[in-house]
């Protein structure tokens, strides 16, 4: 069964924030909320190095274990997804995830946030593939579509790259023989298990 | 009897805040209980067809 | 308030956004390009009842196989246009009001026919721009040229005019040599002055893959930028000592005999004059000019000896500089040092900044130029007269028939000298009228897809807008020139369509020709540019003269039939071969090209590079493939090869200027060959290879003015380039500088240098105005203002940024304007990190903006972008917007505090150095 | 022991700050320890990583405080945050399970007690006599206070346990309902507990200074245990205890309540994680505090209640409990008697 993984080559991410824009085109992402960021690290001083992060749909997801209502379910591809009509807005998910993925749509006094939103793999909710709920609540489900996450799609540099785990580890062994050194699957420690 | 009936309704009223949804999940710890993701393929389907839009498109030229 | 939480979208708004809707209406896809840069990458649009509802990645492109940018993977937010001009507007007592296209185009050419009787047609200034296509930027030349004036221009005088200029007068052509895409076989690549990872982000993708395939990446710039941190050997230099530091290369590259000997012998003119040059810059004497250490320098030039083929890439680094035009000659100097040019991986990789600035400049829209580099003299009114089909006398009599230059000893009317620069269109205001070598200063002034932040001297800028009778903007959106100014009236908004909601051709970096698909219809009351160019003329009474051979569909004359007339006339670059149909069969068979050498591999383009980019010669029944490597003598003429350029006579001072021992492959004529002409063909007797109507046209015309190609069609036939064979020139004896040499800038903060490398002297006619060099720099400014402040461009933004800023997805990610200040200065400053600090320039310019502390630039160097407006001098003026337009993220001009300096060749004027201090706000 | 009952004031106070201040460092370090050691973990398995990129990789790790990003927003140049891993397993491990065997242990031992102890009667008759012991308005800031906390003790324990422990107790539909409910009612009715708390301790705060009395009462452990009836005035010595406690761990709660009620203040991850952790720790003290509370006045002491329901309370029982306090009041009214006499 596929297992459905992002990986950024950190020697090729240029911080050039395709993948942002690309996602809040897909998916219309209000203002305010970013399912992906690029971070710079050693910004501006030789060995800078930009990564682009989003909901990395770990295997032992942190965001599942501390939900309080559960509403969070993986899908065959390995996706981490959830149900906002089970949300509650608590934060917990966010206090959990190593990756900075959960956003709210707002921050407000007595906990006010809203109903959770994050990278969705563009794999959707739950609600009918395709259907206009499911775009609304989650945006568009490129998946169900035979098409990979558009961020990734658009990358410039082709840094990021999305799909099954087992390819995209091919490909960035492939190019990491070219290069001569040793691959750093960033964030893979991190999220994933198997 | 009318400071009772005010801070009955006030009570009320200020609960009625709490209220989100009339549609209650019943949580069962672990149990993932929202709508089924009914998919529109089976998954191998979608496994082959990913693949070789991986293959198309983020391939190193 | 409500307290309760609400899912993310609700009904209401998902209904307002034009976003999928899976039930209703069929999806069809459209294939455009990218309004953003140059790289030209294909954008693939999904639209629904005639709404742009998705973007989906173009995988076949060439280019780009489906990467985009920030900047590209955002366009769909075009078919919002939330924050779009949406009809036209007019400034009345201070008021924006709404009115009609016909009121517009009415009282805007009722005034200027008054302005035109009173003051002469050259007193408006008609301002095009590189954000039109192919077909709207020449009919727009074709439009000024009618109107009776060569006060037009672009943004290409601000951005690569040097280049142009530069490298054209080096060897033939001012263009990129190569391709994105032949980066691939570089094996070395020397960036210098450029930041792609910011300014061309998928332009990366092919220096990375460069990279990956072994090749050395070398970035020299004063910043560490993002390209610096992808390079293998980063150079920090001082802004404006690019000369000194390429002339240090080559010290090392003579010293040690890295020269290519046979390459220089046999197509380089004047190298002499350059050893003699660069025998000054000894290791020491770099280093104290431009601070960079001899290791460095030295490691530069070996990595570069040993890796080759290497590539040459720059951009504004080296083009905005009062020494603009001989940056970049160096440059090419290095490349015919290194025997770099004509080849694979090699050349010269120019990135230009807009989508078709190429092609804005290619079709002369340029206060010097007609279209096709042709120039300004009778011959070339006459050729375009021809192609046009109008009366060569009616077109002259259209322009001021007084004289105000000499050439040669005898008056020319201004129909033949070179029009007022953009750069310069604020002095054309403001100087007195005594100066001005035309009948008067400009009186209205049309800024048709220009942003004025873009452009040096603010507060001059403002006080020329004020100063003007009337202001026409022509954009989609109101730009910073509908609010830095404090006019009341008389000022006028039409609302533009962008590139999406018309089609046509456009001309990348690499000179490839692609064709772009209508995606949407203009939004709004919005009309595309050559619809506007046609009500225009409509209104002055030329409209049929300005299409007399192109058909008009209720008021859009047609796009194809454009193409076809300038098929006609541009044969000296070579714009003869792509036909509308050519280039959309192209369009949908972008999968059959080869993503490296850009060669279709079969299919029914099989042999045609992707673009067929120029020069495609001859007529399109030639079936030239273009030309993807300029100057590669390795393969015939007719598969896309080419000699440089034989532009400047054959000899001089009894040198041989001609290619010798050098030609390109299968070429019948095994030396060097002057440029074709019907006599030449006489002379070789290649005359009767023409057919009867080719000799009818041909017959005493040369290679660029013969209608019919067939000088063309038979030089090619023999294997000869038709613009003759020659050496590169590495000396440019008509220019100022014939041989470039190190000038420091006109506000440089080492005094020290300024006796031993002084500017120019002041000019009293320049392009129409005159020009202050050394009478600036005599002063010290170095003290009051300490730093060195340069300027630049960010990922997420565009020119001016009007259009960027204006998109939600974008403007999120960058939301304030900033300058970048190393710690060390800052603390010395008392400046934190995010705070607001006033930047003051010495010509009184002062911008508030917020501190970046940052090691990116180094002590005594600060940095801005320029994108930002909308902010003027601490004001922010929202309010001065015509309601609902003012783009989400506004922020000073850099350019407020930018200052006075152009170029000495071709006025670009100078925005990489100037001086500045920064104090906390 | 003479020392001790030497003691005087001042030191008392300083001892007790001390430990305070001893406490509050532990609740706010002992949750750090997990981090402390996997952070070694870490840096033991990166030692022997020959990764030439490892150095980047472990900066961030350790979080990269310079790190750019063009994403505007609350951390958001962090890459990794690790302290969210370590939460998740200190509240869903030590803290849930821990807190749990608190809450059981707390109501198996009072049980015990009762079963074995049983009530502690009153030694006298009632004398029919009563005196006033809360005014009324003592008696709403007190049941306004105690039925927040028993609302937000309830409705923050179902957040913790709901997945493990509520739904077997109180069933499904009843657990579903809080889990919509419950956040917001925790979340409004946090901050009004806070006011009335700190009210109470405002207005209570001289009566609650310890003095010798409480020492003695300690010693006799407060009547419980035994026949005597240790000395004390209006607040006996447990009565402080409860009130410091309050003082401090309520308190406590209180402040990284709001923590975690207004995310709106820019306050990073960290500050929320260790909030909550300090939350969780100091929600069980106070809850197990407030079930001994509880039982004293209630069914452990015969009445007790009364003072809290109509209060006035009998002065056989005052004699018996606050000897001092009765004293004081006789002697209070003796006194006025006093100056109304002479007239």
């Amino acid at each position: 069964m596929a297992r459905m993984k992002f990986l950024c080559d950190a020697e090729r991410c240029i911080e050039c924030n395709a993948c942002v824009t690309a996602c809040k085109n897909e998916h219309e992402v209000p203002w305010g909320i970013n399912r992906r960021r690029v971070v710079t690290i050693d910004d501006g001083i030789p060995g800078e190095k930009s990564i682009s992060v989003a909901c990395m749909h770990c295997t032992d997801a942190p965001c599942q274990a501390v939900c309080p209502v559960d509403c969070f379910y993986t899908t065959d591809d390995g996706v981490v997804l959830h149900d906002k009509d089970i949300c509650i807005g608590c934060g917990y998910c966010f206090y959990a995830c190593p990756f900075g993925a959960p956003q709210y749509p707002q921050e407000g006094a007595f906990g006010a946030r809203g109903k959770m939103d994050k990278c969705t793999f563009c794999a959707g909710g739950p609600e009918p593939d395709n259907s206009q709920a499911e775009l609304d609540k989650y945006g568009r489900n490129r998946l169900a579509e035979g098409k990979l996450p558009l961020c990734a799609e658009m990358c410039s540099t082709k840094a990021l790259l999305a799909g099954d785990g087992d390819i995209v580890a091919d490909l960035f062994r492939s190019r990491v023989v070219r290069r001569g050194g040793r691959p750093d699957t960033w964030g893979w420690n991190t999220a994933y298990k198997d | 009897m009318m400071k009772k009936i005010i801070s009955i309704v006030f009570a009320t009223f200020i609960l009625s805040a709490c209220y989100e949804d009339t549609s209650v999940t019943l949580h069962e710890p672990g149990v993932y209980k929202g709508k089924r993701d009914t998919q529109t393929m089976p998954a191998e389907e979608r496994e082959a067809l990913l693949k070789q839009r991986f293959n198309q498109v983020q391939t190193d030229r | 308030m409500s307290l309760l939480p609400t899912a993310m979208i609700n009904k209401a708004d998902a209904a307002q956004r034009r976003q999928h809707s899976y039930d209703e209406g069929e999806i069809t896809k459209k294939r455009s390009v990218c309004t953003h840069c140059s790289v030209g990458c294909g954008v693939v649009a999904e639209v629904q009842n005639g709404v742009w509802i998705g973007q989906e990645p173009s995988f076949d492109h060439p280019f780009n196989l489906g990467s985009h940018c920030a900047k590209g993977a955002s366009v769909r937010e075009h078919g919002h246009g939330d924050k779009r001009l949406k009809y036209p507007m007019k400034k009345v007592a201070g008021e924006w009001q709404r009115i009609s296209w016909d009121q517009a185009i009415d009282e805007i050419g009722d005034q200027m026919l008054a302005i035109r009787e009173s003051a002469g047609p050259d007193s408006v200034y008609w301002l095009g721009s590189a954000k039109f296509n192919n077909e709207q930027a020449y009919l727009f030349r074709k439009f000024a040229a009618f109107w009776g004036s060569n006060n037009v221009d672009h943004q290409a005088r601000i951005c690569h005019s040097t280049t142009v200029a530069g490298v054209a007068n080096t060897w033939g052509f001012g263009a990129m040599t190569n391709s994105y895409n032949d980066i691939h076989n570089s094996k070395c690549i020397f960036i210098i002055g450029a930041n792609p990872a910011e300014a061309h982000p998928v332009s990366l993708q092919h220096i990375l893959r460069g990279k990956e395939r072994g090749g050395k990446v070398i970035v020299v710039d004063p910043r560490f930028s993002r390209t610096a941190a992808h390079a293998d050997h980063y150079i920090r230099i001082r802004p404006g000592a690019d000369i000194p530091f390429v002339w240090g290369m080559i010290w090392h590259m003579f010293q040690n005999g890295w020269e290519d000997e046979q390459f220089i012998n046999q197509r380089v003119y004047g190298m002499d004059e350059i050893r003699a040059e660069v025998a000054k810059w000894t290791p020491d004497e770099v280093e104290r000019v431009t601070g960079v250490k001899e290791a460095d320098v030295f490691q530069a030039a070996k990595t570069m000896y040993e890796h080759k083929p290497g590539t040459v890439v720059w951009c504004m680094g080296i083009t905005q500089h009062t020494v603009g035009n001989s940056n970049t000659r160096a440059l090419c100097i290095l490349q015919l040092v290194l025997g770099n040019m004509g080849v694979s991986g090699g050349g010269t990789n120019i990135f230009r900044g807009h989508d078709n600035v190429q092609g804005a400049t290619d079709f002369g829209v340029t206060s010097n130029s007609l279209p096709g580099y042709y120039g300004l003299s009778q011959d070339a009114w006459e050729h375009w007269a021809r192609v046009w089909d109008v009366d060569y006398n009616w077109i002259a009599s259209q322009f001021d028939q007084a004289s105000y230059e000499e050439l040669n000893g005898s008056p020319v009317s201004p129909m033949f000298t070179n029009g007022i620069t953009v750069s310069r269109w604020i002095d054309g205001v403001l100087e007195d009228p005594e100066n001005i070598t035309q009948k008067d200063i400009l009186r209205a002034m049309v800024l048709w897809g220009h942003a004025p932040n873009s452009q040096t001297r603010g507060p001059e800028m403002k006080a020329a807008m004020e100063k003007l009778d009337l202001l026409v903007i022509v954009d989609p959106f109101p730009t910073v020139s509908a609010v830095m100014n404090d006019r009341q009236d008389n000022v006028y908004l039409l609302p533009a369509a962008t590139q999406f909601e018309t089609y046509g051709s456009l001309t990348s970096s690499n000179r490839s020709v692609q064709w772009r698909e209508q995606i949407m219809a203009p939004l709004f009351e919005s009309l595309p540019d050559h619809n506007i160019i046609y009500r225009f003329a409509e209104k002055f009474g030329f409209a049929d003269q300005l299409c007399k051979h192109i058909a008009v569909n209720d008021g859009e004359p047609l796009i194809e039939d454009i193409t076809r007339e300038y098929n006609r006339g541009m044969w000296a670059c070579g714009y003869t071969g792509q036909t509308p149909e050519r280039l959309k069969l192209q369009l949908a068979n972008l999968h059959t090209f080869n993503k490296t050498t850009l060669k279709a591999e079969g299919g029914p383009c099989d042999g045609e590079f992707y673009g067929l980019p120029w020069p495609c010669w001859g007529t399109a029944e030639m079936k030239h493939p273009g030309t993807h490597i300029l100057y590669d003598t390795s393969i015939p003429v007719a598969e896309g090869g080419s000699p440089f350029r034989a532009r400047f006579g054959v000899e001089r001072e009894g040198q041989n200027l001609l290619a010798e021992g050098s030609w390109t492959a299968g070429s019948e004529i095994e030396d060097g060959y002057p440029e074709f002409t019907s006599d030449m063909l006489k002379e070789l007797g290649w005359w009767n290879d023409l057919t009867a109507e080719e000799k009818a046209e041909a017959e005493g015309k040369n290679w660029k003015t013969d209608l019919s190609g067939g000088i063309q069609r038979v030089a090619i036939k023999h294997g000869c380039a038709p613009y003759g064979n020659a050496k590169a020139r590495a000396i440019v004896w008509q220019f100022p500088d014939p041989v470039p040499i190190h000038r420091e800038p006109l506000y440089t903060p080492r005094r020290d240098l300024v006796a031993e490398y002084p500017t120019y002297e002041d000019r009293r006619n320049f392009y129409r105005l005159p020009t202050r060099y050394g009478s600036i720099q005599a002063q010290d400014f170095s003290q009051e203002f300490p730093l060195i402040m340069t300027s630049g461009r960010l990922v997420e933004y565009e020119g001016g940024g009007e259009e960027t800023r204006s998109n939600p997805w974008l403007a999120e990610l960058q939301q304030d304007m900033f300058i970048e200040i190393n710690p060390a200065d800052a603390n010395n400053a008392g400046i934190r990190d995010g705070r607001q600090v006033w930047v003051e320039g010495p010509e009184g310019g002062a911008v508030k903006v917020m501190a970046m502390v940052t090691p990116r630039v180094e002590r005594g160097v600060v940095f801005m972008p320029f994108h930002f407006g909308g902010h003027y001098q601490g004001e922010d003026l929202k309010d001065k917007y015509p309601e609902g337009t003012a783009p989400y993220v506004r922020g000073e001009s850099c350019n407020v505090v930018f200052t006075y300096g152009y170029d000495s060749v071709t006025a670009m004027q100078e925005t990489k150095v100037s001086l500045c201090r920064v104090r906390p706000a | 022991m003479p020392a001790t009952s030497t003691m005087n004031l001042a030191q008392r106070k300083k001892i007790m700050r001390r430990s305070f201040i001893v406490m509050l460092l532990a609740i706010i370090l002992l949750p750090l320890s997990g981090y402390w050691l996997m952070g070694n973990q870490a840096t033991d398995s990166e030692a022997t990583v020959t990764n030439p990129r490892a150095d980047t990789w472990r900066q961030v790790r350790q979080g990269s405080p310079d790190a750019y990003t063009a994403v505007q927003g609350r951390e958001t140049n962090v890459l990794i945050q690790n302290m969210g891993q370590n939460w998740r397993q200190l509240r869903n491990g030590p803290l849930a399970t821990y807190g749990s065997w608190l809450i059981f242990a707390v109501l198996a031992a009072l049980t015990l007690f009762y079963l074995t102890r049983g009530q502690v009667k009153l030694t006298h008759p009632r004398t029919g006599k009563t005196v006033e012991r809360w005014t009324l308005n003592e008696r709403r800031l007190h049941w306004l206070t105690a039925t927040l906390f028993i609302i937000l003790a309830i409705t923050g324990l179902s957040l913790l346990y709901g997945r493990y422990v509520l739904i077997p107790i109180m069933g499904h539909v009843a657990f579903a309902a809080y889990a919509d409910v419950a956040k917001w009612a925790h979340n409004i009715l946090g901050p009004v507990f806070s006011v009335a708390l700190l009210v109470i301790l405002v207005k209570w705060f001289k009566e609650n200074l310890f003095s010798r009395v409480d020492l003695e009462w300690f010693k006799g452990f407060g009547g419980i245990i035994g026949d005597q009836h240790p000395p004390a005035g209006k607040f006996n010595g447990g009565e402080k205890l409860w009130y410091w406690t309050l003082a401090t761990a309520g308190v406590a709660i209180c402040a990284t309540g709001f923590v975690l009620d207004f995310p709106n203040f820019d306050q990073t991850r960290f500050v929320i994680q260790i909030s909550h952790l300090i939350h969780l720790s100091t929600a069980f003290l106070l809850i197990a505090f407030a079930f001994g509370h509880i039982y004293i006045g209630t069914i452990g002491t015969e009445g007790a209640l009364e003072g809290m329901t109509t209060g006035h309370v009998d002065t056989a029982w005052a004699e018996q409990h606050h000897n001092l306090w009765l004293e004081e009041l006789q002697a209070q009214q003796q006194a006025d008697n006093d100056k109304q006499t002479p007239q």
